[in-house]
């Protein structure tokens, strides 16, 4: 049990943090408004910033020099990532296509074409998105219902995807199409690459209930690419779904937002007749709650970082860690709004503590029970692949996909 | 023995449940959800009032139809079920019951009529600032028939042409009326967590204003009224926390994964099974605090707070995990689970959060038992 | 809604309120561990209660005269019922036999040899239990292996019962068998009334983790019964099943236990540094969601017994009030444990507050969330009757029994 | 960074499971359960002393041997999932760290030998009534080197020969060492909710006994020993709930219900998935709580109290679910459920309640909150 770097790492961290610090993006001479992500100040900036890491041998630490990377290792990313963080940089744009989307393509094809695409990518000059979710395929990610149809030396597709996070922005899209539906549903997808504006593409912004618009529906209408843009096999576009699952999954979630030491500054702002809220004894149980779980939380995320560090492959601790975040996000907003009581309800950056934050993270706490596999979906992970239970009953199993029920 | 709504008071309720899918459809929520200027539907109102469940539960002798208050908690229950934005909540739960309750005959005469026809709205005008209002901390003050403060949040502070407000007056906090469209009084709208139930700030500059009734402990006349809006208030969290519920239940019927209903999956169904058992505790917390209202019994108490606290819970539950059951969809803007995500926290912040009236619950509970110990020691 | 009883319900409480003090059996006669329930002197003094109460009319309240009963209301009954628990009388003998099996018999037979079973259960001298459940078929309740095979005449049967309550104090039990292996689960099944002295049948006590013997194994090694003891058709045991099921919802659970009030009162016993537990706002916060909770959980009591005496049959409100009333109850005893800190493992009815009881519900409320159908059977009910949700899968729907899965 | 046991230290472990499927099956823990004469089993403590577990942390200069905390939290571990009816939670965690921690260097050299041979038992005796212990409240005296006074429930105070006894001196409140088996020292077993763990009413009357180390506030001495008493006992409920958790496991993979495992239901799914989360939590405090005592960082004074609360409340959680996932019959007393349940318990009070331990975390978050604040103004 040792917390500290070893030497090595030690030195890296140093170095990397000097580095940064002379090097990181300078949002202050952005209007505020731009500051905020999903602007196009904040993308241009951080874009910047992802060409001076490419220039600097910063930039996808992990892959070997001839591909654009660094050649370093894990823990050498994850370093730089956590120092990245302590210098308040929050880039939501590259990670998707350079951590999850590349990589899974180039397991799966090393024709020119698609090797092409990697440099733009690596110096900030490209931005990709995940075109995999569908109206009817959410929990059920292998329900896809967009048609690809072979003409010739090309696919025609159509249909309809959804939660594109970032599509907006994006340039390029790795996109799940279903090419047999009478194969059995995992058995006739296919992936395929290309370019966001391919005609017959088209984005539209979700409003989510926020208020935010990072979220997109694509709208595919005889969509055209060609088969030199297939990613994988004819049929199998199941493994190169599962590849970038396993991308995400070793890609350490970035730590942020309001937590116990926040509700402590909040209480000990809140008057009551006796002091504040903060010496409340019912507060005082909330708060070693939250301290337990969410340090627990960073903690896993050290215990991952272990097992990255020997090498090892991490485990499902990453589903208790989600779970405790979504969870505890949601409730301990709630007991934000109680703690100002009829005051709480206001959402105005001028009258609302720390500008409305606890507000605007109450709504959002919805999302994140949601997003990234449901609460449900974790739960489904944690006991069927670390505690050996069986799976549910799966009335879909070899049936062939257009015979599968599907309600509405 | 008799411990549900009878079959005029359903027949009632029926009536009302069709009035308002005809006069407060979705569309008609969303449009006040969608324009930032507003803070209440006005032709809605407008049919409300012509309904006469405005004088629901005021007496005929100040212009009112005396249903009964069981009556006026059914029709609660519809309102809070079909997301009304209207001030129904403000004027009749609130203003209108601290007049009845702790108004002089004059005042009643004088302010009821307008309220019971529809014709003027009215509000309670408590919170000056985060944390749970006590006597302590009440600025505004109360001098020479003026108020002077700042209150905010004041729930439908926009629409209400008339307030009861919370003061320090020279021996202590009292209940003071005034007139919002009078001299010294200014308003702005704020922003709130709810844009569907409108808020405001409302400052008060030497306002002219009376004390309600013969004056006295303002603090203990506001707890009064506040375990009558109570129950009133369960009744619109109840019918919203059903409506949640049955959002969450249809759709999980109609939405398939792994090619059946997700409702088949235990997960939905034992959550939504406890989303039921909540909203069983606060219908029964709510009949009781109606029998308790409409009998002026002792135990409203306790029955008002139980209410209260049931009602926030089952709301705030039946809410969170309609979105949830909803998935992706549940968290978009043109889906509506977060209009009862927004609606349950409002209704569970506007006359106190759920923590402040555990204590008030409390408080009591400890103050019965006390009184029985010293009857048992006297005896 | 009106809590109060209308003026004949109130003539007839006074009425067997008086009639109650005048006749209750006195239990401070009995030396204080045959107080207790299941102990042969509180067994006795509360069969001469049930003769007391048949022979002033009181037995069965809702029963034709004929039968024993008194041709009264179901109101009455629960009346009677209500002031029973007022007057401190528990009685778990009779009203397995009185409200549940002997109802269910008699909708089904209507011979004499059956009918004269009646009038001495009436009067409190025979008792009856219920020999339902086996080893295998818990929460499956129609997965029952206990074989019954006809030779002539007679029935020859041979199996294992067990959570049997009362079976070793009952004279009579009413069986349930697999006479057909070769239907589906719910259709081989046939139901039988037997005498617990029956050579074959033997009985033994299972001890619980609370230390108590209330329930019972019931083994039955080639028991003969005569077809005349036959209760329904053959193979239509699983409509007795649901007729006792019926009988069990309308007879109304008394309620009894620590409750809010009790906590507050160890909470005021228990000395801090500024006053007692009472006065810990975290306590607080407890005592008023307990009270909510049980405070409902008695209301829907009401609720119940207003839809009966409006003659409707009461909904599954019942399976929310068990809900409450389990898990409350083991989180109730939990805080009390907690409160009493390191003094709460004390279990000495000498040292510990009120003798003890804490400790004793803290074990006893694990077989509240069991017995009577279990939390996730309950949430079930609540699911699939009241939301009206698809039942889960079922992959032994129309599967003859024997080809079942069954595990060990 | 590394945060696991090495792999030395995961080798230990894997032996002392071992050894303890060996020494300490279920049939020795019911065996204690079953006598009331009993509160452990001695012939499994002589061979545990004899593996030399009882000196894994006392320095070789007082006659242990020195593995290291790391390795005394792997066995504790090891010794939570077994159950094993020993007095080694009172004798090392706790009596062993008092002296280690507060005791003189005579004190240290007298003392611990014997302990970390195993030969002698220790205790800590602080409990008097219900309720938190707090220094107000302490009633057993200290005066000329003399100890009156009842302390209850002691855990293994008919055990141990020795003891440490907080008791008010005449400037305030002290931890003492007396001798168990001397004069002036009447006991009786009490009985608990876990018979396979012995407790003890301990009545002083003028019992020898000598204040540990220099004295000084025996209550913040007390809070330092049971921080890392808290880090220790984790490690034992962390054991204990993986036990627990495993066995629902393995009983939902082997009893069908309606054709198939119950384990392919998601309402046994989720509900062991809620368990899991528990345990990680709890598995990660206890990590972090150990690296803080073995490297005596300041870090203990609050993942002391963490490591706590994440044990109590997920071997308590494992403990109930588990019995619930075998239904019937894991509310039987042959069945083995019902001892992790008590266990758990056990655990969870013997120190002080998780309630007592919460305040403590945030009293010293607080604390810290300040001295940050003190500092940042300094500057």
């Amino acid at each position: 049990m040792n917390f500290d770097d070893n030497p090595e790492e030690a030195t890296y961290r140093a170095r990397v943090r000097a580095w940064i610090a002379q090097n990181k993006p300078d949002l202050t001479a952005l209007p505020p408004e731009q500051r905020l992500v999903w602007t196009e100040g904040h993308k241009n900036a951080m874009a910047q910033w992802q060409a001076t890491k490419a220039a600097g041998g910063y930039a996808c630490i992990t892959w070997p020099k001839e591909r654009g990377g660094a050649g370093g290792t894990l823990i050498e990313d994850v370093i730089f990532s956590q120092e990245e963080t302590a210098a308040e940089i929050h880039d939501p744009y590259f990670i998707t296509g350079l951590k999850m989307l590349i990589p899974a393509i180039l397991q799966f094809n090393s024709d020119p074409k698609s090797a092409e695409r990697v440099p733009p990518a690596v110096r900030g000059e490209e931005i990709w998105c995940q075109l995999f979710s569908e109206p009817s395929s959410g929990s059920d990610s292998a329900g896809i219902r967009t048609l690809a149809v072979k003409q010739g030396d090309e696919w025609v597709i159509n249909g309809q995807k959804v939660w594109n996070s970032g599509a907006a922005h994006a340039d390029y899209g790795l996109l799940i199409t279903r090419t047999d539906p009478d194969q059995p549903k995992h058995k006739g997808l296919t992936a395929f690459w290309l370019k966001m504006d391919t005609p017959g593409l088209e984005v539209r912004p979700i409003k989510t209930m926020g208020g935010d618009s990072e979220l997109n529906e694509v709208f595919l209408d005889d969509v055209r690419i060609p088969d030199d843009q297939r990613v994988g096999e004819i049929n199998g576009g199941w493994s190169v779904v599962l590849a970038t699952l396993m991308n995400e999954r070793a890609a350490i979630g970035q730590s942020n937002g309001l937590t116990w030491s926040d509700m402590m500054d909040l209480a000990s702002s809140i008057e009551t007749d006796d002091g504040t809220v903060m010496d409340d004894d019912s507060f005082r149980d909330l708060v070693a709650d939250l301290h337990v779980d969410l340090e627990a939380r960073r903690l896993i995320g050290f215990r991952i970082l272990t097992a990255i560090s020997r090498g090892e492959q991490p485990g499902p601790e990453g589903s208790a860690a989600k779970l405790l975040w979504s969870g505890g996000t949601q409730t301990m907003m709630s007991e934000a709004l109680d703690m100002l009581d009829q005051y709480g309800l206001i959402q105005d950056s001028n009258l609302s503590p720390r500008a409305g934050a606890f507000q605007q993270r109450f709504l959002w706490s919805c999302g994140l029970r949601i997003g990234g596999g449901t609460d449900e979906i974790q739960k489904n992970i944690i006991a069927e692949r670390v505690l050996g239970l069986p799976a549910d009953v799966r009335v879909d199993k070899g049936v062939p996909f257009r015979e599968i029920p599907s309600g509405r | 023995m008799d411990f549900d709504y009878t079959d005029d008071q359903k027949a009632l309720k029926d009536e009302a449940r069709r009035f308002l899918a005809d006069a407060s459809p979705i569309s008609v929520v969303r449009g006040v959800l969608e324009d930032p200027a507003r803070g209440h539907d006005e032709e809605l109102w407008g049919r409300i009032a012509e309904q006469g469940w405005c004088g629901a539960a005021i007496p005929e002798a100040y212009g009112g139809h005396e249903f009964g208050y069981v009556e006026l908690c059914g029709l609660a229950e519809e309102l809070g079920r079909s997301l009304a934005p209207t001030p129904f909540a403000s004027s009749i739960y609130q203003f209108a019951e601290a007049v009845l309750a702790e108004g002089s005959e004059e005042q009643k005469q004088e302010l009821l009529p307008a309220i019971a026809s529809g014709e003027s709205i009215g509000t309670i005008a408590v919170s000056e600032g985060p944390g749970t209002v006590s006597a302590k901390r009440v600025k505004t003050q109360y001098a020479n028939g003026t108020l002077t403060g700042t209150k905010l949040p004041v729930a439908d502070g926009m629409a209400a042409g008339k307030a009861v407000v919370l003061a320090m007056g020279s021996d202590g906090p009292v209940l003071a009326v005034t007139d919002l469209a009078g001299p010294g009084v200014s308003r702005q709208m704020v922003e709130t967590i709810d844009p569907t139930r409108g808020a405001a700030t409302i400052v008060f500059d030497n306002a002219p204003a009376q004390v309600l009734g013969s004056g006295g402990d303002g603090i203990a006349a506001l707890a009064r009224v506040q375990d009558r809006s109570a129950v009133l208030m369960s009744f619109e969290q109840l019918g919203g926390a059903d409506r949640a519920l049955e959002m969450a239940r249809d759709y999980a019927l109609e939405r398939y994964a792994f090619g059946r209903p997700i409702g088949s999956y235990q997960a939905i169904k034992h959550k939504l099974a406890d989303v039921f058992i909540r909203n069983e505790v606060a219908r029964t917390s709510a009949y009781y605090g109606a029998w308790a209202l409409s009998t002026n019994a002792p135990e409203l108490a306790t029955a008002g707070p139980a209410a209260r606290i049931a009602g926030c819970n089952a709301y705030w539950l039946a809410a969170k995990e309609n979105i949830q059951t909803h998935g992706g969809i549940g968290f978009t803007w043109e889906a509506d689970p977060h209009l009862h995500y927004r609606r349950a926290r409002h209704l569970g912040l506007t006359i106190g959060s759920v923590k402040t009236w555990k204590r008030k619950l409390t408080d009591r509970l400890e103050a019965q038992r006390a009184a029985r110990q010293a009857e048992r020691e006297a005896a």
